[in-house]
This record gives structure tokens, sequence and C-alpha cells, in this order.
């Protein structure tokens, strides 16, 4: 997107088609999100229950990559430990912009019910790596997870792409 | 930093034809986050060191600074998946050292849920094998299956996975009306879904293949290396706490104990120890009709113990059959409303350390499906 | 050589069985539940976001002692009996402590249920609501007090004059900070 | 087998390593032996045939205040009996012997005894931490256990 | 021999022509990639009682569109100890040997790319491009997974070769044509004149349906194989090898493995459609025929042998590396020399 990032004005006159591409941009990022297979503790067994038929996580557009390449968005599913999170780093930098995180659960928002004496617990995959969505839960329902997906396409689809410096209000 | 030294490898002695692979901790099949440390000599696996811990999330350490009451939650999230019978034997535990008598009804309701959670347990286990070997339609029917279970031990308990439903003394909450009904429809889809995969997966020539002569362990090394559950049973060893020292009111059902008997493949391989599974869930529904017929409806459950338990000074190690294996807390309590100490020995973990033993030999791709095989859940290996 | 031609036969009529029932499958009734359009009735006791009824509470603390996980924070400060506001609890009682913070940080809560089944009053309970994933971890730090800052002063101001009046009676002042190791908000939004 | 057979079995051929037996419900029968004893008898107690323990359940430390505690759990699966065997060593110097060529499984068991209570075994082939990364300092299952402030860069407590 | 291609017959064999013949098949291959894409994920959703993409444009049909979108926007990774120039080079080299193949796959009577003599023998020797390319992104990935699939993956592809190649030979001998527009000619005349029913001829070819049907099997089960499928998707399998010899790859390149991977699905789908299913040829003899009808034929009988991979990929568990080598030379082979030689044997004697 280099070179698309170099015009400075359109989206104001004129930016109608600037606009539209935008918006489909932001479209096709938010409709098909391929996700890194990750599952670290009690809440991968619900996410597997959302992929399973009953939920469906598919629905949304989202594909199972085991390569963190290929996935737009990783889920932190379960507690972070010190052991780990070294390795959560490297794969949050091995992903493909943009990427985005989806920390699920109490574990890996805060620490959860590990925050207190968990010595060997990260408080808060935060710590880490930036996250976007928090989905609360211990473990989250399979509905919870969903919803922290259409969250997440939410805030996708209000992403500028042309006119950053406009949309974060610099300027 | 000489204790990572002596683990790290002298690749001077290595062959030059051999490679060090990696697999995990993220790996779509290590279930979980597992590190498997493996040496492969072109194909064939030379050499596997298993690092765990990605998962200690500091169990025993919390125990101590928890009331009794406190630590049920985080039993819940050790073996995650199949929390009701984790709780179970902590819960026993404390009844044989407050010397309580539990009420019949409880009990009945507790080999109920316990089985049905038996079953969601091994419907995982069996899924998430047929993955591993590349089948991913019975995977999703499992968790379609799954999903009945676990809507009424929803029902029950009110969570989907961490149930903290056992009580000292009873039961969180009674059962519901209609409760009945469910089991035995979910018991009529298990049946059937159980029959389709027979087809669709167990008995299809290229799963036999895949699994049949497959990570081969016999029973007295699985003796040796204090394996349980399916593992053992899967090496045709019949030993099944349920049946050798019956706890609760086992010993009231007729239930048999399916062992590995090689009807494909070789006593020990993965897919007897997956056969194994198979059949258990049969057992498990047979267990589940027999306790309702004669589970008494009326009744409370609520346990009749004071708030805050006070543990006498006193020592008991409790075991219970779990689905992946023994499970055993060994509580010592000190007089206080908090142990002094409580160590917790995961069937997962002790399953785990046969790994090294019996994927030498066979081809990598096999690794993954004797891992598979012996149905760990990371959460009880490290804690 | 028989047993050669038996596996090659059953390697591909065992797949033929394989195929017959995915086929099958493709036109079984879908189980899906299309979730924001379609919604599973939970049942009653689903234990999802927690819900506090001011009304009920009277500040007692249970629910801070049961907590395993520590996520729940309460200060209370004792009902002054000259003060003009006197609240009457839902089940008719005279309020007797003003619950001044009680605030719960579903970041950390593990969804156990210990703290509604510690409530002597039924204010603390858990919801069918799960919906509420954020953006900001901090927003999932929940208030629950009703009263506003300046209320608080003016409770505490009430309730320090009553005492030096009545020095006497063996009033035990109050903020009862029950949490033992109390979380800081302002550290956790750092 | 009673525990007060096996008792009195190991208390004649083991003499004072064998210090006592406690039996009081409801806690479970348990056998206090001497920690540098630990091999023999176990090895006693799993090849003698009326014994035959052959099943090792459970290997726990045990942070006692002064000293530090080992305590085995122990069961026959041919005979299907159980006994406790429990020994207490200095926390200055915890050196026992290793039980792991008795029972493979003891592997593992005194990697994490070692990792978490900080009982070093001799004889065992892997001596190094398990559950914690290799380079985690400290033992964190002792009562006066301090937990670190950073690691690798990351603040552990909250 | 006359043009069969119509481009040439309407513009003349001019720059403009040869550049309109040259993309058609282009534009087909995305169109009909998204299609696939889609199918595959519906069929496996619905396989599993699912109901799969539901929430991109109604019922998700515009999800593929959506993934290309996606994939176009996203960061290229080169890794920085990877081999640079066969890192970028190999989804090219990949996605060309795919696309070559489509030079001379007869769509309809009246388009041909080009009508080459040894039709069939290029589509063999092009095929194996794509294993040059895997291993070159296998081995520049300079990952230890990446190899492991693109070793396995080159191992594999080569020795299904012979089994396909040995059914192909079959049909060559009885239509004694590699012209694939020729053995697409010859089996005109109503489904039981297809090379799988064996062929066109007198009610003497009962003798060779059988050999013919089970090459059939033996060509479908070693394109399988050829196309990375399960259960032969050894290189990329999930379980043990993360995704295979693309592990590395991300964004655009990602996506140029992806439309190879279904481009060749439609290659070896095409191919067993002409030599084995009677290409463009109506099942109805002359009902239904001409060169529209035609493309229409020819497209859907290769996408029901699409849909059967497809099907199968929901099916069936993988087999392991060794398993593989020995279905594809203990098994296929042996297989295919025999019905070869039944069917020499009885083209000799007719």
């Amino acid at each position: 997107m280099g070179l698309l990032n170099r015009l400075d004005d359109p989206y104001e006159g004129g930016g109608i088609v600037l606009g539209k591409v935008e918006e489909l941009l932001n479209w096709g990022r938010s409709k098909s999100d391929w996700y890194l297979h990750f599952g670290l503790a009690c809440c991968a067994i619900e996410f597997m229950a959302m992929n399973a038929s009953h939920f469906d996580f598919m629905r949304f557009g989202t594909i199972p990559r085991t390569s963190p390449r290929q996935a737009d968005f990783i889920m932190i599913t379960g507690t972070v430990t010190f052991k780990m999170a070294d390795r959560i780093k490297v794969l949050y930098e091995q992903m493909a912009e943009p990427k985005y995180v989806i920390s699920v659960g109490s574990c890996s928002n805060s620490g959860g019910p590990y925050w207190e004496h968990g010595y060997h617990v990260l408080k808060g995959v935060d710590r880490i790596i930036p996250v976007d969505v928090y989905i609360p839960g211990c473990p989250p329902r399979p509905e919870a997870f969903e919803e922290g997906m259409m969250k997440l396409q939410e805030k996708i689809n209000q992403q500028a792409i042309f006119n950053k410096r406009k949309r974060l209000g610099i300027e | 930093m000489s204790e990572k030294k002596r683990l790290d490898l002298e690749y001077s002695q290595l062959d030059s034809d051999r490679m060090r692979i990696n697999v995990g901790p993220q790996h779509p099949s290590t279930h979980g986050v597992l590190r498997l440390e493996v040496e492969v000599d072109g194909e064939i696996v030379t050499e596997v060191v298993p690092h765990l811990g990605y998962l200690h999330r500091s169990f025993e350490k919390h125990c101590e600074s928890m009331t009794y009451q406190q630590i049920i939650p985080y039993i819940d999230r050790m073996d995650y998946i199949s929390a009701m019978n984790s709780e179970w034997p902590y819960v026993m535990a404390l009844e044989k050292m407050l010397d309580i008598k539990v009420p019949e009804k409880v009990e009945y309701l507790r080999v109920i849920v316990a089985e049905l959670n038996r079953i969601a347990n091994h419907q995982i286990a069996v899924a998430t094998f047929g993955l591993d070997a590349g089948a991913f339609t019975p995977f999703l029917f499992y968790f379609r299956d799954r999903e009945f279970i676990i809507w009424i031990l929803e029902k029950l308990s009110g969570a989907r996975l961490l149930y903290n439903y056992f009580r000292v003394g009873g039961m969180a909450a009674d059962i519901y009306n209609g409760f009945r009904e469910d089991c035995l429809s979910v018991i009529e889809k298990v049946r059937k879904t159980n029959a389709e995969v027979m087809d669709l997966l167990i008995y299809n020539r290229i799963f036999i293949q895949r699994t049949a002569n497959v990570g081969i362990l016999t029973p007295d090394v699985a003796i040796n290396y204090a394996c349980s559950g399916p593992v053992l049973r899967g090496s045709g060893v019949a030993y099944d706490l349920r049946r050798n020292e019956p706890y609760s009111i086992y010993d009231r059902f007729d239930f048999d104990i399916p062992v590995g008997k090689g009807e494909v493949g070789v006593v020990g391989d993965c897919w007897n120890r997956n056969m194994v599974r198979m059949h258990e869930m049969e057992q498990s529904c047979r267990i589940i009709e027999q306790a309702l017929e004669q589970m008494p409806m009326e009744g409370d459950v609520k346990a009749n113990v004071p708030r805050r338990i006070k543990v006498p000074k006193s020592e008991v190690y409790m075991r219970a059959e779990n689905p992946k294996g023994e499970v055993g807390f060994y509580v010592v309590g000190n007089g206080t409303d908090k142990p002094e100490r409580l160590k917790a020995r995961g069937a997962s973990f002790v399953n785990l350390s046969v790994i090294p033993e019996i994927s030498k030999g066979y081809m990598f791709a096999d690794l993954i499906l004797i891992l598979g095989s012996i149905d760990i859940v990371l959460g009880e290996v490290d804690r | 050589m028989i047993q050669y031609f038996k596996n090659v036969w059953s390697g591909f009529s065992s797949s033929l069985v394989g195929m017959h029932i995915t086929f099958k499958h493709l036109f079984v009734k879908k189980v899906t539940i299309q979730y924001p359009d379609q919604r599973f009735d939970l049942p009653q006791n689903a234990r999802n976001r927690l819900k506090l009824t001011m009304s009920r509470c009277n500040g007692c603390n249970s629910c801070v002692v049961a907590c395993p996980v520590n996520c729940i924070l309460v200060e209370t400060v004792r009902v002054s009996p000259d003060d003009p506001h006197q609240e009457v609890h839902d089940n008719g009682k005279p309020r007797i402590m003003w619950v001044t913070k009680y605030e719960i940080d579903f970041a950390k809560c593990c969804y156990c249920g210990l703290c509604m089944q510690a409530c002597p009053t039924d204010a603390i309970n858990h919801t069918t609501e799960y919906e509420y994933s954020e953006y900001d971890r901090n927003k999932l730090y929940y208030k629950f007090q009703t009263l506003t800052p300046e209320q608080v002063t003016e409770k505490e101001r009430l309730l320090a004059e009553f005492k030096a009046k009545d020095k006497d009676k063996d009033c035990k002042t109050t903020a009862a900070k029950a949490d033992p190791k109390p979380t800081k908000p302002d550290q956790a939004e750092k | 087998m009673l525990a007060t057979e096996i008792f009195q079995r190991l208390s004649s051929e083991f003499g004072e390593k064998v210090l006592g037996l406690f039996d009081q419900q409801p806690s479970d029968p348990a056998i206090s032996i001497a920690p540098e004893a630990i091999f023999d008898i176990c090895h006693t107690l799993r090849d003698d045939e009326e014994m035959q323990f052959d099943y090792l359940m459970s290997l726990s430390g045990l942070d006692l205040g002064e000293k530090l505690g080992m305590v085995y759990h122990l069961c026959s699966m041919q005979l299907g009996h159980r006994i406790v065997i429990k020994a207490e060593v200095d926390k200055a110097n915890p050196i026992v012997p290793s039980v792991e060529r008795l029972w493979r499984t003891a592997d593992w068991h005194e990697r994490e005894t070692y990792d978490l209570v900080g009982i070093h075994f001799e004889g065992h082939h892997n001596m190094i931490r398990i559950l914690c990364p290799y380079d985690w300092e400290g033992h964190p299952l002792r009562k006066d256990y301090q937990v670190p402030e950073m690691y690798h860069g990351m603040k552990v407590t909250y | 021999m006359e043009s069969t291609n119509f481009v040439w017959d309407l513009m003349g064999r001019n720059l403009g022509g040869v550049l309109i013949v040259i993309s058609l098949p282009l534009f087909f291959v995305l169109l009909y990639a998204l299609i696939a894409i889609l199918a595959e994920l519906k069929i496996s959703a619905w396989i599993q009682e699912r109901l799969g993409p539901m929430r991109t444009g109604p019922w998700g049909i515009l999800q593929p569109v959506a993934e290309v979108i996606k994939l176009l926007q996203k960061e290229d990774i080169t890794p920085d100890q990877s081999s640079k120039l066969l890192y970028n080079l190999a989804p090219f080299i990949i996605f060309t040997g795919a696309y070559a193949a489509f030079a001379v796959i007869p769509f309809s009577e009246a388009f041909v790319p080009a009508d080459i003599n040894l039709g069939l023998f290029y589509v063999f020797a092009i095929g194996s491009i794509s294993a040059m390319g895997i291993v070159m992104g296998g081995w520049a990935s300079n990952n230890k997974y990446s190899l492991m699939g693109a070793m396995r993956s080159v191992s594999q592809l080569i020795s299904y070769e012979i089994p396909a190649a040995m059914a192909i030979l079959s049909v060559v001998v009885l239509a004694s044509s590699m012209n694939m527009q020729e053995i697409s000619r010859a089996q005109g005349g109503g489904f039981w004149n297809w090379y799988i029913f064996g062929g066109p001829g007198t009610w003497t070819k009962i003798w060779v349906v059988p050999f013919t049907f089970g090459l059939t099997i033996i060509y479908f089960i070693a394109s399988l194989a050829e196309t990375n499928r399960v259960p032969f998707d050894i290189p990329e399998g999930e379980s043990e090898l993360v995704a295979g010899f693309h592990t590395e790859y991300s964004g655009m390149k990602f996506a140029m493995f992806f439309f190879a991977e279904y481009a060749n699905m439609f290659v070896v789908a095409a191919v067993l459609t002409t030599i084995f299913l009677g290409g463009w040829n109506s099942p109805f003899g002359d009902f239904m025929q001409g060169p529209w009808w035609g493309s229409f034929w020819f497209i859907l009988k290769s996408f029901v042998v699409v849909l059967f991979q497809i099907w199968i990929r929901w099916t069936l568990p993988r087999f392991r590396v060794d398993q593989l080598m020995y279905v594809g030379w203990k098994v296929l082979l042996p297989l295919s020399f025999v019905c070869f030689m039944a069917i020499s044997l009885f083209v000799m004697l007719k």
C-alpha cells in the first residue's frame, strides 16, 4: 500500500472513488480472515467447539491456517506462560501485515485466575503483543468468540487506508 | 545454565544425515503446547525429547493459598476436557478426611455426570486422533455430538466446560426436569455416531494402515511407566479403578472393561488404544442407563457441611479412573481451611512420559499419531 | 498374493463406504445455529457476566472472601443514623452499609459461581449475557457502585460527624477493605 | 498385605533404616524410612514376591519447614494393596537416591520434584527442570520462595 | 489439418488472436478457481452438517472474491535467511506449470489453444515443472518443514506419474493418437463410446471394458496424488508438517500456490475428461452436440471430477509416506501394467 499512501488529500474532494475502493479493500479484509490455529489451554477446546458444526466459525469467512505467514489474525486462547511468551512474540512477528490479535478468556486478558499467585503466568498477553479485541469469559461461550470476531470485523471496516492522518485526527 | 547445556543438542555427535526437528509448542497437532524435539534419520524417528511446562500455571502453589472450596475451579482448569472427572477424586479425598457420607442421590448424579464427561472426553480424543490422521469429517461429527452432552452439563451446572459442580458432600445444583430424557437421547446419538465413525474412520483401510502396528506399548513397559486408563488397557491389561478398586458406587453397575484385543494390528498399538476408547464410550452409555434407572429422584443434593471446611491434620491420596487414566490427589491437611500441600498426579503427565520409549524407530508421521493415541491434555501435564 | 488383493480391495471398498456416509451427510439438515440471527437458548443458571443488584447488596463481603481469584473489590461506609437519606433493602431491612465501591474485573473473573453461592441476599448473580467483548481491557473493569464520589465523601463526613458526636458508642469504623491484596485499578490501566 | 505386615517385613530386613509406621484414620498407612535407604527399600518392595509393588502412583515433594519430605505412593497391580513410603531430608543438602531405575515413571516425577521443591535425586540420568524454564531460579513450592520481579524483560507480578 | 480454434477463424493468426487465445484460459482459470474454492468450502461444510461461509454476500458466494482482495493486500514476506531469487521465483514457476498445461486442453470442438499432435505428452511434460517449483520453494524457504514437504512432494509426483502415464498410454494405444482433439473426436456418438467404456467399437469391446474402467480409477487416484490432495496430501499434511512447502509464503505468492493447486486440479480433471469421459462430446450422441454445447459438457464433466476430488478430500484420512509409495509402486503400477497389456493385446487381436 506504499504507493497509495502518498495520496495526501483525496478523501474530501473527489474521493468517492477512493472511498469506495477503501470500502472494498476493508470489506475484503474483514470478510476473509484467516486465523492462526493456535490453542493454548481451556479456551482452545471452546475454540474447537466453535469451529464445529453447531457454531461454525467458517460462516464468518475464517479459514484455519497452520502457518503464521498466511494468517491474518491470531487468537490467543488460553494461559500464556513465560516459557511460551517468547514464542508468541515470534509468531506474531512472523505474521504478515495487516495482522490482528484477539485475546480470548481471562487468562490471556490479564492472567485470569492465575494473576495473583501464578509465578509462571504472564499477566495479560497485551504485555508482549498489541491486542485488538478482548473477549472476556473463562472460557467464553462459542457465541462470545463469534461476537468478538464481529467486533474485529467492525474494527477492520473502520480502518483508514488512504487517508490515515485525517482519520486519526492528526492533521 | 549448565542444565540447559546438557539438554541442548550435541551436534558433533550427530551423523550428518540426521535432522533435528522441533515440533511445537505451536504446532497444529501437539494437542496443546507440548514441544517435542525430534531427531529424524530421513523419515525415521531416532530420538524424542519432550519439553513440558509451556502451560505450567502453578496449580500447586495456588492451592496452598486457597480454601478447599476455592481449589475446585482450579482443578477444573487442570484437565479441562473432563473437568467433572477431575473434581471427583479431590472431593472424595476431602470426604474421606472429613468422614462425610454422601447421600445416595448424589452418588448416582456423580456417576452420571462423570460418565457423560467421559464420553465427551473420548469423543474429543477420537476426533483429534482422526484429525491427526488427516480425517477432518469425523472430528466435526464428534464435536456435533459432544455439544449435546455439553448442553446437559450446562443445564446442570451452568458452565459449558469448567463446571465447578462438585462440592464436598454434595453437588452444587440439583437435576432439572427432563434430565433423564436428555441423557437417554444423548446416549442414542452417541451410539449412532459411533457406528457411523466406525465405518467412516476406524475400519477404513487407510486409517488401519496408519495406526495398526504403530507405537506398540507392551504391558510390562506400560506398568513400569505407570501408564493408566486407555493407554494401559490398550496394551491388554484389564485394569480399571472402577472395577479393581471400586470407589463410590461403581460396584453396583454391570459393565465391561474393554481392552486391546489385537483384532487389527497388535495389542498395544495406536489402533487398539483408540479402539478401547470407542468401546469405553459404549460402556459409559450402559453405566448411565443403569444409573438413571436406579437413581432416586427425590432428595437433596446440597452438601450438609459447614461453609468453611476445616480439614484435620491428615494425609490422603485419593485416586479415581479418569477418561485419561488414573488421576490422584495427595491432600495434606493441617487443621486449617487451607491445605498444607496438594499434589496432583495427572494421568496425562505420566502417560506422556512413555512417548520417548514407544516412538523410536517409527516414522515422523507416526509420532504424531502415537501422541494422538495417548490422548494428553496439556493442562494436566503441566498443571 | 490373495492377501494382497484382499488388502487392495478392502482399501478401495472401505473408502467407498466412507464416501457413502459423507454423501448422505451432504443432504442432512444442518445443525448450525447462525449466531447473530439465531441464538441458542441459554439455561437460566448459565454462568456468564455477573450482575449486582445494588438494592440488595448489604456490603457483607462474603463474595470477596469466596472469590478464588480476588477479582471483586468492595468498600463500605457505615450508614450514619443522622443521614437524612436512609435506604431500605429489597427484603425490607434497612441498609446498614453504604457500598461505596463495588468493582469487578471481568478480565480476571473465572466465572466459577462461588460468589453467587456465598451471597446471603442474592445480590450478585450470573446472567446469561455473554456479548461484551471490548477493544480496551480497562473497559472490562466494571464499577457497580451507584453512589457518586461526592456522595461518598458526604457519607463519610456524616459518619465522622456522627462518631465524633457519639464517642461512647463503640462504633467500629468501616472501610472494611476486605480484599487482602486490593486490586489497583490505577495500576491495571497501565 | 497389610501395612503392619509390610512394616514388619521391611524392618526385619533393613533394621534401623525403617523409622516407623503411621497408621491413623483417615490418613493412608505410611512407613517412614531413612532417605539414604530409599533405593534399597524400594527395590525390595518392588521385587519381593509377597509385595510386588510394581506401580508407582505418585511421587511428591513437600516443604516441611525445616526439612524437605518425599512421599512415594505405591500400589501393586497384581496383589491390589497400597503403601505410602515417606522420607525426610535436610533442606541444606537435599540429596536422595533416585528410584528411576526401578520405576521408569519416576523419571518425570523426580524431575518435577526437583523443579518445584528442589530435592536432588542422585542417580537420575537427566536431573534438569521440567516445568519451569531451564533458566528459572528458585524452587517455587518451597514456603520461602520469592517470586522474581522480572523474567526475560517481562514483569512477573501483576 | 483444419484449424480447431474459432478465434483464429475469426481473426486470423495475428497477434490479437494469439493474445485472445492465451488469455481465454487465464480468465477461465481465475474464474474457475474462485468457484472451486467456494465449492470446497461449501461442500466440506455440508458434509460436516455445517453451512460454510454465510456472511459474505448472499449464502457466502462472494467469499472467494473477498479472499482474493485480502490476499492482494497482504504483506509479502521474504524470510531473511531464504535464498531470495529462488524463493521469489518458485510460485511463478508453479503457476506457469499449471497454466501452461491449459494450452492443449480441448475445451470444445472449436477451441483448443494449441492443437499439437503430442498434446498428452505435453501435458505430462509441463506438469512436471511444478515439481521443480515445489523443490525450489521448499529449499529456498530455509525451513525444515518446507524442505521435508518439498522432498515428499517431489517423490510423490514422480512416482505417481508412472501409473498415470500407463493409463494415458493405454488410451493412446486405443485411439492411436496423442492429439487430445483427436482422442475427443474418436469418442463421439454417445457415452458408450467413451474410453471409460472401452471406446468406440463393436460388442467385442466388452473384453476391454473392465480394464479401461480400472484405468480410469487408477488415473483418478494418481491424479489425486499429483495434485497433492487427500489422501495424498502428505507434502502439506497439517498434522506433521505445518503447511508443507509453502509454510513460509504469504500474501500474493501464497495465492499463486493456492491458484496453482486449483488449476492443477482442473488440469488433471480435464485430462481425465478428455481421455476417458469423452471430452467435449455430449453423452447422448448427437443430442446437444456442437461447439458451444461441447464446451459446456467439457467444463461440466471436468467440474464433476473436481467435485469428486473435493468429496474424497473430506472423507479419507491421509497416507503415510511409505504407504504412499507402496500404493504407487506396488498397487497402482502393476495394476496399470496389467490393464495396459490387456488393452494392447486386445488392440493387436482386433
